[in-house]
């Protein structure tokens, strides 16, 4: 793989990718150390360089970057007493394995679909909307005829909160991307926060989940904040299109 | 057709062929020049295919009918295939609720006025067609905009009607169904974050 | 009808006539029960009518041509016609898609219902532009909540349709996209045995 020609120099380590992937799975350079960023960096430089983009180069960069990732932050929001701590390099290696062969299975699956789509190049479909006296008709239901007891059911089946998030693969993290969404909405509502007050008393775990949540509103446009100086405190306050005049990601789809 | 006689399988002609796709695939009547110009041939050639789509479309022969309206030509069901479209397309409905119709509903009963972008929250997904499909029965109307500029909505008489109530008032007691009677918070807070907490876990 | 000799006046039988005019009225493909039923005839009278209107609309013969597809039978133009159509409705009939979104989709159709969150640790980058266009072009559709109150998504009969397939069990294994034994064995092998070679004074 021309992956294989990917120089990094990091602190931690400078030599091939490939080389690095393998000191990683093996333990003998930590994850936690390996800037993953700077990875990306150089091989986007790299990419410059050549001037081209190898797909399939690319694709496996990607694979391999994101079981990375994954590894990575597993290894950051474990606990100490987590056995993946302790995972063999033998079993990171399979994981990194059946990941890429899971990812090559639906790469060939998509490439059919691609091909059956071709085969169909030229065939349409009739789109035409019903003659007018054929329209359904709707009789309108007769007074009285619903129970008021329907909307509070409704009410009650939308109070239901929905089963904890078990991830079982990371073990059982004791807080949960949605909480902390929930969490800092509420704060939202109220008005502007510090992020120190977002997580207060929280441990190291929920302090990462938390900061995960405040991108994922900042990706949403429901939150925006400021840091006036690099640890110091950090100002979260709601974007002027306010929670209120949002939807979620699932109603601006179905528009 | 200007085929030999006794042919079994007789191909349309090439043009005929286009212009029949061509009426097929369109809702409006299409014209001789506009059906020329697609086919990139001349208009005689167009009316010629067209008479020859004529007869095999006659009335009576077939399904389908070719027909002249409106200045061009459009294929159309046959009037004696009516009654059986009417029995797959037309049945007649009585307009029920759908379990999303009622639970959109329900969020505009008890927390009236509230915007959609509000319900589709508490719902977890898109409260887009449900609301329309209401708004469109009468049984919610618009209300304004909310302090942030989104349109809001509230039920209406014919709400009340259908639900054989006097008034806002007579609506149930949400208490019997809630699943966690000690929680404290307002209704709307509630409904809020548990709406979020399933679409939440999507983010996870 | 049978009118001898000249096949030109022949005439469809009534049922093969309103089979017909029901395929062309509806957007959607329509089963075998659902014809019955609405023609008030049995399923068999309808299979052989169906089966007339297979050769009448057989590939080649005209600009439409009988389609089983999605779960059902459908009319569609022949796709000779295709030129001309573009013409006339100046738009392709479906863009092509690009490769994040038939990876998406070919996740979907193999493992639906999936949520949002399975894509994208199948896939090992986020998925929710390539879901979202495939929402919008009506290839899935949201299927209801996982046990974790993720949203899932399936695929739709529209994607069947333009994919030219009769039902999902007509895609391939997709464990005939597997690499052998031997290469899984290599790849395996790579992912250690390149450092041990150059383990000894590279490391930083």
């Amino acid at each position: 793989m021309s992956l294989a020609s990917l120089e990094i120099d990091l602190d931690v380590f400078s030599g091939p990718f490939d080389l690095l992937l393998t000191l990683v799975l093996r333990e003998e350079v930590d994850l936690l150390e390996v800037p993953l960023a700077e990875i990306v960096l150089t091989y986007l430089d790299h990419l410059e360089q050549r001037g081209e983009l190898d797909l399939e180069a690319a694709t496996e960069f990607i694979v391999l970057i994101a079981a990375l990732l994954e590894l990575k932050s597993r290894l950051m929001l474990s606990g100490e007493e987590e056995e993946l701590l302790d995972i063999e390099p033998e079993q990171a290696a399979e994981e990194l394995l059946a990941r890429m062969l899971d990812a090559a299975r639906y790469r060939a699956a998509a490439g059919h679909l691609r091909a059956l789509l071709a085969a169909e190049e030229g065939v349409r479909f009739r789109a035409a909307p019903l003659p007018l006296a054929l329209r359904r008709r709707i009789v309108p239901a007769a007074e009285g005829s619903e129970r008021p007891e329907l909307l509070g059911e409704a009410i009650g089946r939308l109070l239901a909160m929905p089963p904890k998030i078990n991830l079982r693969h990371i073990g059982s993290p004791r807080v949960s991307v949605a909480e902390r969404l929930a969490h800092l909405r509420g704060l939202l509502r109220r008005g502007a926060f510090s992020f120190d007050e977002a997580v207060r008393g929280a441990d190291r775990m929920t302090i990462a989940v938390t900061l995960f949540a405040l991108l994922e509103l900042y990706k949403l446009g429901e939150a925006s904040w400021e840091q006036r100086e690099s640890f110091g405190e950090i100002a979260v306050s709601a974007t002027a299109t306010s929670p209120e005049a949002l939807a979620p990601p699932a109603a601006r789809l179905a528009g | 057709m200007s085929a030999p006689a006794g042919e079994q399988d007789e191909q349309t002609p090439a043009l005929a062929r286009t212009v029949e796709a061509l009426l097929f695939l369109s809702a409006d009547p299409l014209s001789v020049p506009e059906l020329a110009a697609a086919a990139e041939t001349g208009e005689g050639a167009v009316v010629a295919a067209l008479a020859l789509l004529g007869q095999e479309y006659a009335p009576g022969r077939r399904g389908i009918v070719l027909r002249e309206l409106g200045g061009g030509f459009t294929l159309a069901s046959d009037p004696s295939t009516e009654e059986a479209a009417r029995r797959l397309f037309s049945r007649p409905r009585l307009a029920t609720l759908t379990a999303a119709q009622a639970e959109t509903l329900a969020i505009v009963a008890y927390l009236q006025p509230i915007s959609r972008p509000e319900i589709a929250r508490i719902r977890g997904v898109s409260a887009d067609s449900a609301t329309a499909t209401l708004l469109e029965r009468g049984l919610i109307e618009e209300a304004g905009h909310s302090q942030f500029g989104a349109l809001q909505y509230r039920t209406t008489t014919q709400f009340l009607k259908l639900f054989g109530l006097r008034d806002l008032d007579q609506l149930p007691d949400v208490a019997r169904w809630d699943p966690s009677p000690e929680e404290q918070a307002e209704l709307r807070d509630r409904l809020l974050r548990a709406g979020e907490a399933r679409a939440g876990g999507e983010a996870g």
